[in-house]
């Protein structure tokens, strides 16, 4: 019982993945500082953000579902939360059945169309927009990202990630096998935290805040804390599902390269939004239906040949 | 005792976590792109944990620039009203401090103070990206004191 | 679908100054678009005329924060003529210096803000960071980035001293290669240009009827440059290139852009290897002779028009300016229809806005 | 994509202010300093500013007052321009930030007919 309740809080729940999120944010901003030649933020300005959110005043504008408003981030974050169980760190398992990666996937979902009625329930237009362009965006990333993470559930024969990972082990990193499908959840990836290239829905100069225009301290907070934690738990999956890692026994070990891989997929995901300009939303959709969704078919395809 | 350190806490962050909207009240551009500058390498003011915001609702500090025009006067206004509290106003520019060179105009009202509370004053014509840096850390000095 | 109205201003993110659109969509499409105008309205012409001409020098120069210099020269020059007084050639050249490397300064402000406008932050970020060149350079010749105070009547303020132009002309070329990195990146960026080709594509029939200048005037294929059609010396001593493209859409204005600064930076070096020594102004009286005049000349943006009538005191009896933007606001509307919602910031970034110079 | 490279090699090209020292360039248009020496009060600055950022207030030949307000200049250097004895011009220095710019007077020279 007391240990269910700790590794609910602590690790691998609450604490560890909102301190991760604060770390991941930093060294993403950080990056992409460096890429700009600037030297960024110094390593307590996620935190600082954060606290200064929730000391700020609430502000609502006339008109809007008091409720909804309230509930949508918490929701949301407590799902990303809940994903961020299932997930092994560094081999550690605390909850894990077959299938959880099924329910990772449903729990991962619940942010966007949280933001999604976020925009509806808001009096803003540049809410309401930002929250069609957030579901519009969903579907042209969703489909390509689930075809694609089925890749190595396929290849391991199992939909647990905890056997997934277990099964790199012997099989070596599916991300030998499976570059196109990696690249493809990655993009997916990008899409689900709405970040630089992908964040059509929250573009400033198009649509102001996107659906959180109209959002203010704590619950500003609330859901920058869902984006930070949605993003670690996100980079724990790739991480499982793709890179795994080799039959060390010292945990040592297996902590650093468990580290260096989330390092890496950091690295990846900055460099993409230092890259990439934004698309359009027309050219995202015929992006994620005309090209990404063959390729995740054909990954798919190339897999079950294997096994077979 | 433990209010008192959350309140350390929180003036600790709304110190190192500036977000900044910029308001151009009716100003000649020059202040402006001196503070689009403040973002871009030379002077990244990221450093400071400064960042601009595209909504007032998200934003800690206001930056105005430009004396304030008979047109902007209800704009500058509803910004202010949309940010949430505790925040701050930075006049930058001597035109919206007082209104410099175009004192006596039939259109402009004059320095921003005649519409908004300014916490810093920054003169200058434009104001030197080091100048107006200098007036943000005067900004952040003042919240960790509590004003 | 129903038809939403969004309204982008007075406070914009995409708008660095107030301006008022009013856009009518539907789903992602647009349909159309009001403006409105004036939010940067100071009455700068009427204040002209109640301050001396020297006082108006100044007062001039804060039209506009980007485009300070190439005002207060045709100011300096429309007065100039109405004093018969000539600039001596060195004064000139250190004019025409500086409209030039103002001109480096806007472009690549300009194409940076675009590279903001489509989510390309790293080349925003290296675009201004070539740009601060630019200022430096400008500021080793005036003391000012922005507002350069270099220009008064009867020609320039500041005099380059040898060291100095050596330090420019070294300056200039360290520019230029650097700048070529960055124009090149742009050029062959091609998430720029899915974003930006075939966007709101203009006629030059409709740039006709609309008075538009300047780069966008170029972008369609009409061939005006004051620079070279109506130029003050020493442009007339100038060969002047002017750069033109058919297409007339937002990634034909990024191109002109490009390569207009490259055409800017060569003029630079130009008139740098023929800097003419000498004074670099002559005294001038302080009441001006009655008459009226208008003189024209190249800004970043377009052309900028000087009428200017004076009475024989020492006050101008009236100042009209007419800048590029004005002209260019009012094909806005036009553009902004059968576009998409997220081509807006590449439309508003491409005509180049600068509402201080429309709205004055 | 090269430039990123290169950004990454290379060091952040930032400047160290305000971490650092402020380093201005030579020749930046700065506060208002006046040579008292020079100063005759003859009030040609104070006509030719086109900012009312100078005043003068002039009893006699001996006893004036030449204030300046930072928060109204534009730096544009015009009352440089019209000294015709060199006494008034820019200093180097970055006029700073203030809360309470009502206390930005400068008081440049102050003649009493008494004292000379």
């Amino acid at each position: 019982m007391l240990r269910g309740i700790l590794s609910l809080l602590i690790f691998p729940g609450l604490a560890f993945q909102v301190l991760c999120g604060l770390i991941f944010e930093w060294i993403d901003r950080k990056l992409l500082a460096r890429f700009q030649r600037r030297v960024g933020p110094p390593w307590y300005q996620p935190a600082a953000d954060l606290v200064k959110l929730f000391s700020k005043e609430d502000l609502m504008p006339e008109g809007v579902y008091d409720l909804v408003e309230v509930l949508l981030p918490l929701i949301s974050l407590s799902a990303v939360l809940t994903a961020g169980l299932y997930i092994p760190i560094a081999g550690f398992t605390s909850f894990s059945f077959e299938g959880d990666l099924i329910v990772i996937q449903f729990l991962m979902s619940v942010p966007t169309l949280a933001y999604y009625l976020a925009g509806i329930a808001s009096v803003g237009i540049y809410s309401f927009l930002g929250g069609g362009r957030s579901i519009l965006q969903y579907f042209s990333y969703e489909v390509p990202l689930l075809i694609a993470i089925s890749g190595p559930a396929v290849m391991a024969g199992s939909w647990s990630v905890a056997q997934i990972s277990q099964a790199q082990l012997g099989m070596g990193p599916f991300v030998i096998f499976q570059p196109l499908g990696f690249i493809l959840a990655v993009v997916g990836l990008i899409g689900k935290l709405k970040r630089d290239p992908l964040d059509i829905p929250s573009a400033s100069t198009e649509v102001v805040g996107g659906s959180l225009t109209e959002f203010s301290g704590a619950k500003l907070g609330f859901w920058q804390l869902t984006m930070n934690v949605q993003a670690v738990v996100g980079i724990f999956l790739l991480v499982n599902l793709y890179l795994g890692w080799l039959n060390f026994t010292a945990p040592l070990v297996v902590v650093g390269i468990f580290l260096l891989e989330c390092l890496l997929m950091v690295l990846v995901l900055s460099g993409a939004s230092a890259i990439f300009a934004r698309l359009r939303i027309d050219q995202l959709a015929g992006l994620g239906w005309k090209i990404l969704v063959p390729l995740s078919l054909l990954q798919l395809g190339f897999v079950i040949l294997m096994g077979v | 005792m433990l209010k008192e350190m959350i309140k350390k806490t929180y003036r600790w962050a709304q110190k190192n976590s500036l977000w900044m909207i910029h308001y151009n009240t009716g100003g000649c551009n020059g202040c402006d792109i001196e503070i689009l500058d403040l973002l871009t390498p030379r002077y990244d003011i990221e450093r400071l944990g400064i960042i601009t915001k595209a909504s007032p609702r998200h934003a800690d500090v206001l930056l105005c620039t430009g004396p304030v025009t008979l047109q902007a006067k209800d704009g500058l206004w509803q910004i202010y009203a949309q940010m949430p509290s505790p925040k701050w106003v930075v006049a930058v520019g001597s035109c919206s401090t007082t209104g410099a060179v175009f004192y006596g105009s039939d259109t402009v009202l004059g320095g921003v103070d005649h519409i908004l509370p300014v916490d810093i004053y920054i003169p200058g014509c434009p104001v030197r990206p080091e100048g107006i840096i200098e007036g943000l850390v005067k900004l952040r000095e003042r919240i960790a004191h509590g004003g | 679908m129903n038809k939403i109205s969004i309204p982008i201003g007075p406070h914009h993110p995409l708008l660095k100054e107030p301006l008022s659109m009013r856009i009518d969509i539907s789903g992602e499409r647009v349909l159309g678009g009001t403006l409105r105008l004036g939010y940067v309205h100071r009455g700068i012409e009427k204040m002209a005329q109640q301050r001396t001409y020297i006082q108006d020098v100044h007062l001039i120069e804060r039209i506009c924060g980007i485009c300070s210099h190439v005002h207060t020269s045709t100011f300096c020059l429309a007065v100039e003529k109405l004093l018969e007084i000539e600039v001596p050639p060195r004064g000139q050249y250190i004019r025409a210096l500086l409209c030039e490397l103002e001109r480096v300064h806007s472009h690549l402000l300009w194409l940076g803000i675009l590279a903001k406008h489509v989510g390309l932050d790293t080349v925003f970020m290296h675009t201004w960071h070539d740009r601060e060149l630019a200022l430096d350079i400008m500021e080793g010749i005036s003391g000012g980035r922005v507002s350069h105070a270099a220009n008064q009547i009867g020609g320039m303020r500041f005099d380059l001293s040898p060291e100095q132009e050596e330090l420019v002309r070294l300056n200039v070329e360290k520019l230029k290669s650097q700048v070529n990195g960055v124009l090149d990146v742009i050029e062959n960026e091609p998430a720029l240009r899915a974003r930006t080709q075939g966007v709101a594509p203009v006629s030059a029939d409709m740039i006709r009827a609309y008075c538009v200048v300047g780069p966008v005037a170029r972008a369609s294929g009409v061939d005006v440059d004051m620079r070279r059609d109506d130029p003050w010396p020493p442009y007339d001593q100038l060969d002047v290139r002017v750069i033109t493209r058919p297409e007339g859409d937002a990634f034909a204005r990024t191109l002109i852009r490009v390569l207009e600064t490259r055409e800017s930076l060569r003029l630079c070096e130009v008139l740098l290897e023929n800097m003419p020594d000498g004074p670099v102004a002559v005294r001038s009286p302080r009441k001006v002779p009655a008459g009226e005049v208008v003189t024209r000349s190249e800004a970043p943006r377009g052309e900028v028009l000087y009428y200017l009538r004076s009475d024989g005191s020492d006050k101008p009896a009236r100042v009209k300016v007419r800048t590029p933007t004005l002209a260019v606001l009012s094909l806005l509307p036009e553009q902004l229809s059968a576009i998409h919602v997220a081509d807006i910031p590449v439309v508003l970034a491409g005509i180049d806005l600068c509402i201080a110079c429309a709205d004055r | 994509m090269n430039a990123i490279i290169d950004a990454v090699i290379n060091r952040p090209d930032t400047v160290a202010y305000p971490f650092g020292e402020l380093e201005l360039p030579e020749g930046f248009r700065g506060a208002i300093v006046i040579d008292p020496e020079k100063c005759n009060g003859c009030g040609l600055c104070v006509r030719d500013c086109p900012t009312d950022g100078l005043k003068l207030e002039k009893r006699s030949r001996d006893e004036f007052k030449l204030i300046h307000y930072p928060a109204r200049c534009a730096y544009c250097s015009q009352c440089e321009q019209s000294c015709p004895r060199d006494a008034i011009g820019h200093s180097n220095a970055l006029v700073g930030a203030t809360e309470r710019p009502r206390e930005l007077v400068v008081v440049l020279k102050e003649k009493n007919g008494s004292k000379g």
